[in-house]
């Protein structure tokens, strides 16, 4: 699976992308930050407050309870503010 | 049919028209929103970041839904990406059709749309150093919002709700 | 503070977009329509009168009105007169402000107002050599009226009705 | 009084402007467009659909019962249609 982090979420992980394998019960992108949230205090940091952070799998804007598998491509970054 | 084009280069506004117009005998009404970086206190840059794999494609699916409420003749959306100053563009919505309610309607849809549905993020530099990423704002969710209801209130339009896809 | 002119030669959307943006740290969004002569069929050119004595003070009136109602930090309409053929301008509405909404909605609300409170009169010359004068569209009547009502809903905003007076 | 026409009005009528001098008894809009109507078959065609014209007293907007006095410039034209 990969992970991508955008704007605050890629500067307090400290990463842009990673490739991550998580559990099989890691099933939707809710469980899938709390699982990365564990990985790192950065990461830690980037999902302290669920709520200011929004996904994307597979390109497309996702829910908490979006499934996600481990051929896709899961984006985490905080609500869009372009225009 | 829609011009989509995310770039780090600015655009030029007459050559987009002239391009929107060219050849459309049809097209009476010329709708366009320009979103500029204000100079706010000691605002030294903007920086727009986005998400490549996902930008255009977000970008064409909010023009499509404008084409599918409105009878537009053209219709370009360009949002530029990088370093910006105060006083440059940062994005253009354009629309044509052969009256004005549709070219002004489906501009405002498109930039209110953009603000909530297209993946770029605002980090603002200052002269002193300090680096602030825009906070979205209540405002914009809300201004989105009356399009959903405004949808609803046409039941013979089709409504697409975002969709999730494995491509 | 707006600008206003009726002129029988071509406007530049460019030129008068910079004009409006310049020297305006706050000005973050600027709306524009710009009208164009279809080329319905067999039309061959469209001849704009107008009531040159009370023309620009129409139109000043009318963007004043825009002024009161909006927080704008620039405005601008031209209209064009004389002969103008299929696919050129006829009229341009530019409105700047430091958010989007202030922008795109004193848009819209000019070129509502101008359609039905500003002295011109469109005559269609065909092909054939057959003239008709244009009918005024109850739809632009709606479309005006509707500011009307917005203007009641905000009691704190003073509406202006036309005075008469003896100038 | 000063009598401009415009656009169709302009055209059924043959003139762009006249000098009028109504009786006092022509004291609004209503009543100078019936005295008008009478002066030629041309102003009679102009203003035979009263609903069809509009009018201007000094250059601002008129209804039917706007006063017009002699030292007026008083303008009639079809509904208008710029923009």
């Amino acid at each position: 699976m990969r992970v991508l982090y955008f704007a605050w979420l890629r500067q307090k992980v400290g990463l842009a992308e990673e490739e991550a394998a998580p559990p099989p019960e890691v099933r939707d992108v809710a469980g899938l930050m709390r699982w990365l949230a564990a990985r790192s205090p950065g990461h830690a940091a980037a999902f302290a407050d669920p709520r200011q952070v929004r996904a994307a799998v597979n390109q497309e804007f996702a829910s908490p309870d979006t499934p996600v598998a481990p051929d896709d491509e899961v984006a985490f970054f905080p609500p869009v503010t372009g225009g | 049919m829609a011009t989509v084009r995310v770039q780090e280069a600015p655009f030029d506004l007459a050559q987009e028209t002239a391009a929107l117009a060219a050849g459309r005998a049809d097209a009476g009404a010329v709708a366009s929103f320009l979103g500029i970086c204000r100079a706010d206190d000691g605002l030294a840059a903007m920086v727009l970041e986005h998400y490549p794999a996902m930008t255009e494609r977000a970008l064409a699916r909010i023009a499509a839904e404008a084409e599918a409420r409105w009878p537009l003749t053209g219709c370009t959306v360009i949002h530029r990406v990088g370093r910006i100053l105060p006083g440059e563009p940062i994005v253009l919505v354009l629309t044509a059709s052969a009256h004005r309610a549709a070219a002004l309607e489906s501009c405002a849809f498109l930039i209110d749309w953009l603000k909530t549905k297209a993946p770029f993020w605002k980090c603002e530099e200052f002269a002193d150093g300090a680096r602030r990423w825009v906070a979205a704002r209540a405002e914009d969710e809300a201004a989105a919002a009356r399009w959903v209801a405004a949808a609803a209130d046409a039941p013979a339009r089709r409504r697409r709700e975002p969709e999730r896809t494995t491509g």
